[in-house]
């Protein structure tokens, strides 16, 4: 049986599954963020499933994503603040964490998506299930501001901890603010 | 989370400590017996694995190297490069700008075709040495040269622009390093069209060439730039 | 006068002797570490690169003295002082050669034949730990205060066991001077051995050397400058000269061990199976046993260099550990077999 | 970051050192930094702070296209750039459902296997040196001198490779290649030979090494483990035999497996599958020549790559472990995300865990022998 049946026969009966796509040969799953721990706890402990290895956690800002698109036919002719705020309504949340899971009994892989929205940035840290997911929590946290609701050690990673901004959201400036004034020591 | 205590099970010879590390002795012994005796040759690469760098540059460049850029010039030492600015869109470091220029009547024997660089500039301290301007160049007018010595005392040194970078070809040619004109590389055939297949196999390679990266220009450079006539004069004249 | 002048002529030549060993020794060091590892290390200054050292103490010697500003000035400043002071000084019970007759003045090779020799050399041994804690204390850093602590723990431990080697020598020849323990290693011995410690005392001599690596911090002893661990150890914060005279120090001592491994175990100046002292005159005899003598200790100071570059570094606790656990015991049973020996022959 | 480290071993009197180690340490691999609150020797705590080389790499990829990002991944993990490119190319590759011909996959499996002797023997060379054994490392060194020398004739560059192009290989292998490489081969072997020999059973070297900062299977996985350090627990995963890519498939090598996680294991887990790489680079070459000289080494690839919308990730074993591109595209010239999933980062996590109650020396060799790469680790 493929793995799509057997990940839906097994989440699908508790309405965990939002949407299921398939990339070349990429499955993901879509999940609601409320639930994602005990999607994780099923697949994990499932026996058809197994996947017991957390391959990684990161977060995706969909803002483009979203805006691309709409803009082929009207950016062209409106202005882009407009088209914003036009298309707000009907996108779905900003955010998404993706989870890279493997079965390493049988090499199998699935992604498995939360979606976050921006006025509500709270997942359910995976710290308990797998340590794995320590420093790409920090690190979603610290790139997109995703905070992880149990995680011990919630802080920025990679950037320095007075960090203003979160830069790999996609209308940070790929120059950067200049935050780096920051870093200049008055004493 | 307990972690696991590991049994160190050593035998006699591991345990004396002694005799292993006579053993290494000898080991360290023969190669430095090696090397001393290495030492008493006459120049300045004695030891083989050691090369003196400044003095002994013995040691061969790969022809294919990677290093700073020149202008190629063709047989009748025309300038080849049209300008067309695929090697500043490829350039993942932005490192290149060029200007377009056209050539005027009288000219011919200065640039190969109609449009030339006006300016040509390579920043060496952006410049990641990819080689993907060389690659993309449908002239192959640009090229990484053999040159690895790419230390400057000032920052000004470090911008190539076109006479710089002509000098460089004129080294290069002189020291018999240019480099050989890279060999295409084979592309999986097409699927058999009709138009196609009547192509020939010499043919087929030579089109597929440009089949990794955009290798012959895509999609013409919208305009030319304006350039000024005396900018054009300015850099004639430099090229006298 | 006379008295005065030969010692003061030998205390100045032997204090510029030794330094210059361990000056060349900078350089073996680096050059045969080259070798060693396939490469041709410093051949730059003059021939063979042997310019090197000095062109390194020119530089130590300009260098801007910097003193940190949260240092204790005072300790800072006498570490360096009170660490090569006895390396310096404790080559002076080490006998350098026989003896040369000058003037119908018979010369000792060596700056005094005091009958402690042994006491003399623990003694001031000792002293030169007082040099690095200082010198890691007064750093105010906590890479030197580690280092200094190391090497403080290291030293102390490993003084014990080379008190019991030496302690196991002094029981076969009975003196504690070395001149006198040199001049017994003349002949053979079982009629067909060298008369040398050695062979007399195997198993103390590599206690000895083992405690001898550790008393001068090298590998594979060198925690108290394991650069990968504890940056530089002790002398971190110090540059300029005072880092010079750390660095020279430690080379002097090894020329001090390596003086003291050869007069006790390696026969000192003798050749084995021939007595050259009867054939040559007494100018000559001089100075080749003097060759001799160095000729020995250049082959130890080699060893140290060898060692180094083969053998990876311990760890804290397995040096405490060989310490406590595996030299000592075996030096009290080398003391036991030595006393026991000597009870069945004598 | 001081408030952070409460002790919660030790056996002192509770006056704690916190000893700052890096990033500018002679035993830091780049800059790293690791805090460590001390009693006297021993660890009572070491808590590691990254992002000392953070450049930006993921947003930087959002912003060049696809073939432009080839030479970044070159800066991932610079001790072996070419399982980077090839990793990133794979996963390009995968999103626009190419085929890459075969003797390309070959090429690939050759310069990657080399590529991963070479990063082994800085890895232990590193290791050696850190531990205070200097002389290994200029023996492996010099042999990976040569190994980049393979590289440099192959497309030109010694260190950062921007090896192969999305669909194949820029170059064919060079025409010496055989001739380099059966002088390279016994030069490689009698090189590991001699490290084995300086320490494989040199008390001192096993006492430094067996036991220390050992990790169980169970926590490995858990803390996501992956390559020599996972293996080196006793679990064998290697993705060129779990997953098979490039034709890994076809050759035949084994999976070298520790038992106690230790950095002894690790050390051994890298020098025999250096042995296995030159293995595998044989049978490479020998299916490779039998293929005839003009086929080709590229898959018919547009001169703009869009590829079509859509995510995937796809993996392979680098040396450090698994190394993984997620790519997001929205159908542009651009990727719309690039995730790099770099081995060491998850090891590295683990680092408290691995030196909990070790000294401080041990949190020397235990850094070294996971072999932390500071480009990869902050990307």
């Amino acid at each position: 049986m493929d793995l799509k049946k057997r990940v839906e026969q097994c989440l699908g009966p508790e309405n965990l599954v939002v949407a299921m796509a398939e990339c070349q040969g990429d499955l993901s799953v879509e999940v609601p963020k409320s639930s994602i721990l005990d999607v994780m706890h099923l697949l994990r402990d499932t026996p058809g499933l197994g996947f017991n290895f957390l391959s990684d956690v990161f977060g995706v800002d969909n803002l483009d994503f979203n805006k691309s698109k709409k803009k082929p036919k009207e950016k062209t002719e409106e202005g882009e603040g407009v088209e914003e705020i036009t298309t707000k309504e009907s996108l779905p949340p900003r955010f998404e964490v993706v989870y890279l899971l493997l079965c390493l009994e049988r090499n199998e892989r699935l992604q498995v998506k939360v979606r976050v929205a921006e006025d509500d940035m709270e997942v359910d840290s995976l710290y308990s299930m797998w340590k794995a997911a320590d420093w790409p929590e920090r690190e979603a946290f610290d790139m997109y501001g995703i905070r992880f609701k149990g995680h011990p050690n919630l802080k920025r990673l990679l950037m320095w901890d007075d960090f203003p901004a979160y830069p790999l959201r996609k209308d940070y400036p790929l120059e950067g603010q200049g935050e780096e004034r920051y870093l200049i020591y008055d004493d | 989370m307990a972690k696991p205590v590991v049994k160190k099970e050593y035998t006699l010879s591991e345990r004396i400590y002694l005799w292993e590390i006579l053993k290494g002795m000898k080991l360290t012994w023969g190669h430095f017996w090696f090397n001393f005796k290495a030492c008493w040759r006459p120049g300045p690469h004695t030891i083989p694995t050691c090369w003196q760098y400044p003095e002994d540059r013995t040691r061969e460049i790969s022809p294919v190297f990677r290093g700073e850029h020149y202008l190629q010039r063709d047989d009748k030492g025309r300038e080849v490069c049209i300008a067309c600015g695929m090697c500043a869109k490829i350039c993942p470091a932005k490192c290149i700008t060029v200007k377009k220029g056209k050539r005027e009547e009288g000219e011919e024997d200065k640039y190969a075709s109609k449009t030339y660089p006006a300016s040509f500039q390579i920043d060496l301290l952006r410049c990641i040495f990819c080689g993907f301007c060389e690659e993309t160049c449908p002239k192959n007018a640009i090229v990484l040269g053999r040159e690895f010595e790419l230390a400057r005392f000032s920052k000004e040194e470090c911008i190539l622009d076109k006479r710089k970078l002509l000098l460089n070809y004129r080294k290069a040619k002189e020291e018999g390093k240019l480099k050989p004109r890279k060999k295409p590389v084979p592309v999986v055939p097409a699927p058999p069209k009709p138009e196609k297949a009547g192509g020939g196999e010499a043919k087929k390679i030579k089109a597929t060439a440009a089949g990794k990266a955009p290798k012959k220009p895509v999609e013409k450079v919208k305009s030319p730039e304006q350039v000024e006539v005396s900018e054009k004069k300015e850099v004639a004249e430099k090229e006298k | 006068m006379d008295d005065w002048l030969v010692a003061i002529i030998k205390v100045v030549g032997i204090w510029v002797w030794v330094l210059l060993i361990a000056v060349v020794m900078t350089w073996v060091e680096r050059r045969g570490a080259g070798l060693i590892q396939d490469r041709p290390g410093p051949n730059r200054a003059g021939p063979w690169g042997l310019f090197q050292p000095l062109a390194d103490g020119i530089k130590l010697f300009t260098k801007e003295e910097i003193i940190p500003t949260k240092a204790q000035k005072f300790l800072y400043i006498i570490g360096p002082a009170l660490f090569s002071l006895p390396a310096f000084s404790a080559y002076a019970v080490v006998p350098f050669g026989d003896k040369i007759i000058l003037g119908g003045k018979e010369i000792i090779l060596q700056v005094s034949d005091v009958n402690i020799g042994f006491l003399y050399i623990l003694a001031i041994g000792s002293m030169a730990v007082y040099g690095v804690i200082l010198g890691g204390w007064g750093s105010t850093n906590k890479y030197s205060i580690l280092g200094g602590l190391r090497s403080t723990a290291q030293m102390v431990s490993y003084e014990v066991p080379l008190g019991l080697a030496l302690l196991a020598v002094v029981f076969v020849y009975g003196t504690f001077s070395l001149r006198d323990i040199s001049l017994a290693q003349q002949g053979t011995f079982l009629g067909f051995l060298p008369n040398w410690g050695i062979f007399k005392q195997p198993l103390g001599f590599i206690l000895f050397i083992v405690a001898a690596y550790a008393e001068a911090n090298r590998v594979p002893f060198d925690l108290p400058e394991a650069e990968s661990e504890i940056v530089s150890g002790y002398h971190t914060e110090y540059g300029s000269m005072r880092l010079g005279l750390y660095l020279f120090g430690e080379y002097v001592n090894l020329v001090t061990i390596s003086g003291i491994i050869v007069a006790i175990y390696f026969g000192s100046w003798h050749v084995p199976y021939i007595d050259l002292g009867a054939y040559l005159g007494p100018i000559s005899w001089g100075i080749v046993s003097f060759c001799i003598f160095f000729l020995k200790v250049s082959f130890f100071l080699w060893m140290f260099v060898w060692v180094r570059w083969t053998l990876p570094r311990f760890r804290y606790d397995q040096v405490m550990g060989l310490g406590w656990r595996g030299l000592i015991p075996l030096a009290l049973f080398n003391i036991f077999i030595t006393a026991l020996f000597i009870q069945l022959t004598v | 970051m001081n408030q952070n480290l409460t002790p919660q071993t030790g056996h002192g009197t509770g006056d704690y050192v916190t000893v700052n180690i890096g990033p500018s340490h002679p035993a830091m691999h780049g800059t790293l930094r690791v805090i460590a609150l001390t009693d006297g020797e021993s660890l009572i705590k070491a808590e590691p702070e990254i992002g000392y080389l953070h450049r930006g790499v993921e947003k930087l990829g959002e912003n060049l296209s696809y073939h432009q990002f080839i030479p970044i991944t070159d800066r991932l993990n610079y001790c072996s750039a070419i399982p980077n490119n090839v990793s990133y190319e794979m996963a390009v590759e995968k999103l626009m459902g190419l085929e890459v011909p075969e003797r390309a996959q070959l090429i690939r499996v050759i310069m990657m296997e080399l590529a991963r002797i070479a990063d082994h023997q800085v890895c232990v060379g590193i290791l050696g040196v850190d531990l205070g054994a200097f002389t290994p490392f200029f023996y492996l060194i010099i042999q990976r001198e040569e190994i980049y020398e393979i590289f440099e004739w192959f497309n030109g560059a010694r260190l950062t490779n921007t090896f192969g192009r999305i669909g194949g290989v820029d170059a064919d292998l060079p025409d010496d290649f055989e001739e380099r490489w059966n002088e390279l081969k016994p030069n490689v072997r009698k090189a590991n030979e001699e490290t084995e020999k300086l320490l494989t059973h040199n008390r001192i070297w096993m006492d430094r090494t067996i036991g220390v900062s050992a990790f169980s299977a169970e926590d490995a996985l858990n803390w996501g483990f992956t390559g020599p350090c996972l293996r080196a627990c006793g679990v064998k995963r290697d993705l060129r035999k779990d997953e098979p890519y490039c034709m890994y498939d076809k050759f035949d090598f084994e999976v070298p497996v520790g038992k106690n996680g230790d950095v002894f294991d690790r050390y051994i887990v890298r020098m025999i599958e250096m042995e296995q790489s030159i293995k595998i680079i044989d049978q490479a070459y020998k299916l490779y020549k039998e293929m005839p000289a003009d086929a080709p080494l590229m898959a018919r690839v547009p001169k703009v790559i869009k590829p079509p919308a859509g995510e995937v990730y796809s993996a392979l074993e680098s040396p450090n472990g698994e190394l993984g591109f997620f790519i997001k595209s929205d159908g542009s010239a651009n990727p719309y995300r690039i995730r790099i999933r770099p081995p060491c980062y998850m090891i590295y996590q683990a680092f408290p865990e691995l030196v909990k109650g070790e000294l401080i020396a041990d949190l020397v060799a235990c850094l070294s022998s996971l072999n932390v790469i500071a480009g990869e680790l902050d990307r």
